[in-house]
């Protein structure tokens, strides 16, 4: 399985992600976002960070560099887009996804392990996954989901809504929202759902020694559905 | 405009400096010269007060690479590893301006080590605030935390470890000191020392503008009423800017294009160009047209001083330009050839076709002033005698709680939580204990590191507290089961020129040098900063040392929270129940007075070394070194960790429980042994003859002692963890 | 010349920053009050001596990049 | 009553976001954007019907809490 990650000035998550995806045994590449195009990929991952150090607002200035108008046509032909974290405040502002990220509701960067609950499973990413909780760790300043009402209806209608944040046993009330998130959403998918954009970051999580193993569950089941 | 006393003064040089200046040069100098002059004359850049004392610190060691006196300090960490390492402090800029000051700490420090070729691993912090009662603190917390965060985070270096104090000796001026961590290849370390002649001089990273202009003075002033005057030098960070300046230099050091590179940081072109050339007994000669200006009509005078941050200037090998220049555009950043290596031994400045300052480098450098500052001794304060009456109506749970929950012990991750400490995939021990640990990316090694002051003691006693430092430092590491290398030191006091102060600064240098030297623990960095002084009043004597461990293998290090029920819990190093200094003297008895703990050096040494050989032997499940509120303190956050109770026991031979639970004695550490280990332990402790007791043992729940304490650790972990929050939030 | 524009959050759209601003300027002792919202302020220069045809230009620049529509509106000044 | 403030950074501060804001638009075509600075912009709804009174009160907030004067400026519109 090939893999690309793109980097934008003031990505900082592209190594740890070429790192976890190269352990689960993908060929991974590293692309210059000034370039136009990027390699036969069978994943495509906009990685987290803080590109053009979050000016203006997180996302905006990296939705307008050159490489995302190849991303963009990549997803809109089913190729496979992961954004995480400042990655999916990309997609976001790119409109490849619905809805913004903003500030955390305590205007606090967080960082710390939070669990998500999988709210669909019939997509490449999660199909097949044993369970239905993952601890995953979160590190930011604007993850707080947000998006007008016809868009939750159409999220909630087209089960596009990845993963929601919850308790350890599943509860997914407004207690174990770290940010403020509207519904609790970590993550959510475009209408293919072949474009998933998150805001933990599971690879940050994939060896023992680490924050936890879940992150290595997530890219497992993730190259064994594209094989 | 004629250069006159009156006008160096207000640079912060004094008359008789003034007239030195007039006598080497055999003339007056010009205003741009006088700039020169007053920069690297400065506290900040010369070292004035300091230099004759910081010669004594201990800097030699077989793993020392790099020792003071270069952008940081390296060391050997086996293979073709190195770690350079430093802290600096950035306090009167984060009075002013908490978020910015705060900020470009963190991007000053990291530029230190990225200068030398290092890609940063880790950052630590060392932050002393007023009391919480204060009216200003909250808000200085806040910003200055919010300040650590916004550029750490972003750069994507993760911030491992730190320490949080709070006195009111720092209500007018609060201490911000930033430490980093940087991993290099040994044969590709870069350093400032220019060489050769006519080699191209660039700049490189963001414009220059007038911000910053005389803040290296600044940083050397004392506060007074017309603080708001002197605002205007504060600077912006550009985190991200420092990150595409971190990529750019990397990967311009991949090979040998650069002969020498220094970041500019206090008094910007003007120290970092000057060190340069005095390193290699050059001259240096440059072109201010050609240096990229954020503003219009900067004149040299202004271009010389701005302290602009993510800059960095470098001396190319001949030819290399057309590379250089390639990779810096790549990432967006200014970069110019603004001058060139000369054998003339002087700095030459050309501004608009004619020359603007024209001085010998070693008039500057070399001939800085030297002060052998007055200085008193002090005296150990008299023991005092805590009556037993005064224990009778205490019971323990209550100032077990009491204690947990003060500003000092209390829990801060309200703080680290808000620095990305995960980042770069490597932390396997976050903050939280004894020390931070990052793998050494892509190996079986690990990195630990670690930041202690001791104020209080440093106070009652700087001789007993600048040891006492360093020890808490090499414990901390010994405790996350690695093996201490060196360390760096920040040095925060108050007025030189007064005798107290500078007695102070005098003894703690004399306390961290021999408990250094003892514990084979070289100083390989650090930093002065004196004039910590608002209206009169100076924070109490306060040296930072951050210390930095090996693990060979990563898989062994050790974490403080209780693993599983029936280990067996054992005190190494001998308890005598020394109170005075202690945080059970200051907040149950409201006493203040008396001596630190005493340090025993052959005891640290001996009781240290036995802690690690146990560890290496992988007898050890956990352990915590004991710090600040005794034994009873560091056993109820190893409970609150590992979500364990503990059954402790009767002491043998023991007078009071107080001075037993809640003295501070020095030297000492909790751990964790397995029953059928214990043996094993024991006959290690005993060889070594390292006074040991085994208190009691892990258990599924509650801290209990006989019938005189029981508490559930939900209840500890409450007042562990609320106070800080709480205060936040109100 | 320069163009001034001010970019909002739309009404109903949380604003984080201006409530916890609101709640500390009422720590402070401003107890009157009420709300706080937050929004960007930019004064953009452009090179264009006719003031219709700048604003014309920066309305665009807030379309293509300054303001999220989802979430923001923008007045040029 | 609603009172409108602008906070800037003082002339020859550094803006990072400026900064980066004008690169992008001259990327993005607008090859005539000389420069870009960012602001603040607060609505402060004061309960408080004198125009002057209020804005003596904002003023005061300004000076506390919106803006710090070591590197910005304020402006009640
Ligand atoms: N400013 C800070 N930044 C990061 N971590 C911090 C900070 N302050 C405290 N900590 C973390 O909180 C923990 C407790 O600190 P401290 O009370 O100094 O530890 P101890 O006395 O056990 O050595 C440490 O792990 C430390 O790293
Ligand atoms: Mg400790």
């Amino acid at each position: 399985m090939k893999s690309s990650v793109i980097i934008f000035p003031g990505s900082n998550c592209d190594r740890d992600m070429d790192v976890a995806l190269k352990k689960f045994g993908f060929k991974n590449q590293m692309i210059w976002h000034n370039d136009l195009d990027f390699p036969k990929s069978d994943l495509v991952v906009l990685p987290g960070g803080f590109s053009y150090g979050d000016y203006l607002r997180c996302g905006s200035i990296a939705g307008k560099s050159k490489i995302i108008n190849s991303v963009i046509k990549y997803a809109e032909s089913g190729g496979l887009v992961l954004g995480i974290c400042n990655g999916f405040q990309i997609l976001t502002e790119t409109g490849i996804l619905p809805g913004i990220l903003q500030q955390n509701k305590d205007i606090e960067f967080i960082c710390k392990n939070v669990h998500v609950k999988i709210n669909d499973k019939s997509n490449k990413y999660f199909k097949n996954i044993k369970k239905d909780i993952l601890e995953l760790h979160i590190a930011h300043n604007e993850g707080n989901y947000f998006c007008s009402n016809d868009d939750l209806k159409s999220l909630e209608d087209n089960s596009q809504i990845a993963i929601k944040y919850c308790n350890s046993k599943g509860d997914c009330n407004y207690n174990f929202n770290p940010n403020g998130a509207l519904k609790n959403i970590a993550g959510i998918f475009n209408k293919g759902k072949n474009v998933l954009g998150m805001m933990p970051h599971p690879e940050r999580m994939i060896d023992k020694y680490l924050s936890g193993e879940d992150g290595s569950l997530f890219f497992e089941n993730l190259i064994g559905n594209l094989k | 405009m004629e250069v006159n006393e009156k006008i160096a003064i207000d640079h912060g040089l004094s008359k008789d400096e003034f007239a030195k200046i007039c006598k080497l040069l055999k003339r007056l100098p010009n205003i741009t010269e006088l700039a020169l002059f007053s920069a690297m004359w400065n506290e900040h850049c010369s070292y004035k007060s300091s230099r004759k004392h910081l010669k004594n610190l201990h800097t030699k060691g077989k793993k020392v690479i790099q020792g003071p006196g270069e952008n940081a300090g390296i060391i050997d960490i086996g293979d073709d590893d190195a770690i350079v390492f430093k802290i600096e402090s950035h306090n009167h800029p984060s009075f002013i301006e908490p978020y910015q000051g705060a900020a470009t700490g963190v991007g000053g420090i990291m530029r230190d080590v990225f200068t030398m070729g290092a890609r940063p691993i880790a950052n630590l912090n060392s932050i002393h605030f007023g009391s919480p009662q204060n009216k200003k603190t909250k808000n200085l917390l806040r910003g200055v935390v919010k300040g650590i965060g916004g550029y750490g985070n972003c750069i994507g270096v993760p911030t491992i470890a730190g320490q949080t104090c709070f006195d009111e000796s720092y209500n007018g001026n609060i201490l911000v000191n930033a430490m980093t961590l940087g991993l290099v290849n040994k044969k590709k370390i870069f350093y400032s020392k220019a060489a050769g002649i006519n080699k191209p001089v660039i700049y490189v990273g963001s414009k220059t503008g007038r911000d910053g202009i005389h803040g290296a003075s600044m940083a050397s002033a004392i506060f007074d009423d017309k603080i708001e005057e002197k605002k205007p030098t504060v600077q912006v960070g550009d985190p991200f800017t420092e990150k595409l300046l971190l990529e750019a230099c990397l990967e311009l050091m991949t090979d040998n294009s650069i002969i020498a590179i220094q970041d500019m940081g206090a008094a910007g072109l003007t120290s970092s160009s000057i060190e340069m050339a005095s390193k290699g007994k050059l001259g240096i000669e440059i072109n201010l047209n050609k240096v990229p200006c954020r503003e219009e009509k900067m004149t040299p005078y202004e271009i010389m001083l701005s302290e602009s941050q993510e800059r960095m200037l470098i001396v190319l090998e001949n030819g290399k330009e057309t590379k250089a220049k390639k990779i810096f555009e790549k990432w967006n950043l200014d970069f110019s050839v603004i001058g060139k290596t000369t054998n003339s031994k002087k700095i030459e400045l050309y501004f608009d076709n004619s020359k603007v300052a024209d001085v010998p480098i070693d008039l500057l450098a070399e001939n800085a002033p030297m002060y052998e500052r007055k200085w008193k001794k002090n005296k150990l304060p008299q023991k005092i005698k805590f009556k037993k009456e005064n224990f009778k109506s205490l019971k323990i749970s209550d100032c077990l709680k009491k204690i947990i929950s003060t500003p000092n012990i209390s829990n801060k991750q309200w703080i680290w939580r808000q620095y990305d400490h995960t980042v770069m995939g490597d932390t396997i021990q976050k903050p939280g204990g004894d020390a931070g640990v990052v793998r050494v990316h892509g190996t079986n090694k690990a990195v630990a590191a670690s930041v202690d002051s001791s104020a209080l003691y440093c106070y009652a006693h700087p001789l007993t507290g600048g040891k006492q430092v360093v020890c808490e430092s090499w414990r901390n590491l010994i405790s996350v089961g690695s093996d201490p290398i060196a360390i760096t030191n920040c040095l925060n006091f108050g007025n030189p020129e007064k005798e107290k102060n500078m007695g102070e600064f005098v003894e703690c240098v004399q306390g961290i040098s021999e408990a250094s030297k003892y514990l084979n623990f070289p100083v390989v960095s650090g930093n002065v900063s004196f004039y910590n002084e608002t209206k009169d009043k100076g924070i109490k004597p306060t040296p930072s040392i951050g210390g930095v461990g090996l693990i060979k293998n990563y898989k062994h290090m050790i974490t403080m929270d209780f693993k599983n029920k029936n280990n067996i819990i054992l005190v190494i190093g001998k308890t005598e129940g020394h109170l005075a200094q202690s945080v059970f003297a200051r907040e149950i008895l409201s006493e203040k007075k008396g001596p630190p703990p005493e340090i025993n050096l052959f005891n640290e040494k001996n009781n240290g070394e036995s802690v690690s050989k146990i560890i290496s032997e992988s007898l050890v499940e956990s352990c915590h070194d004991v710090s600040l509120g005794g034994i009873l303190i560091a056993i109820s956050k190893m409970c609150i960790m590992g979500k364990k109770g503990a059954k402790l026991n009767n002491i043998k031979g023991l007078t009071n429980k107080f001075d037993y639970f809640f003295g501070e004695d020095q030297g000492r550490y909790i751990v964790e042994v397995q029953k059928e280990n214990l043996n094993k332990v024991n006959k290690i402790l005993d060889e070594n003859s390292v006074h040991y007791e085994e208190i009691g043992e892990v258990t599924e729940e509650n801290l209990t002692y006989n019938d005189e304490l029981k508490i559930s650790i939900e209840v500890l972990n409450d007042a562990y963890t609320k106070w800080l929050p709480n205060y936040m939030d109100n | 010349m320069k163009v001034k524009v001010v970019v909002t959050l739309k009404e109903g759209v949380l604003d984080p920053q201006g409530k916890a601003i609101q709640q500390t300027l009422v720590g402070l002792g401003f107890s009157n009050v009420d709300s706080v919202r937050q929004g960007k302020y930019f004064e953009i220069d452009v090179n264009e001596s006719d003031e219709k045809k700048a604003k014309i230009k920066v309305e665009e620049m807030c379309k293509k990049l300054l303001a999220n529509l989802v979430i923001e509106n923008f007045n040029i000044l």
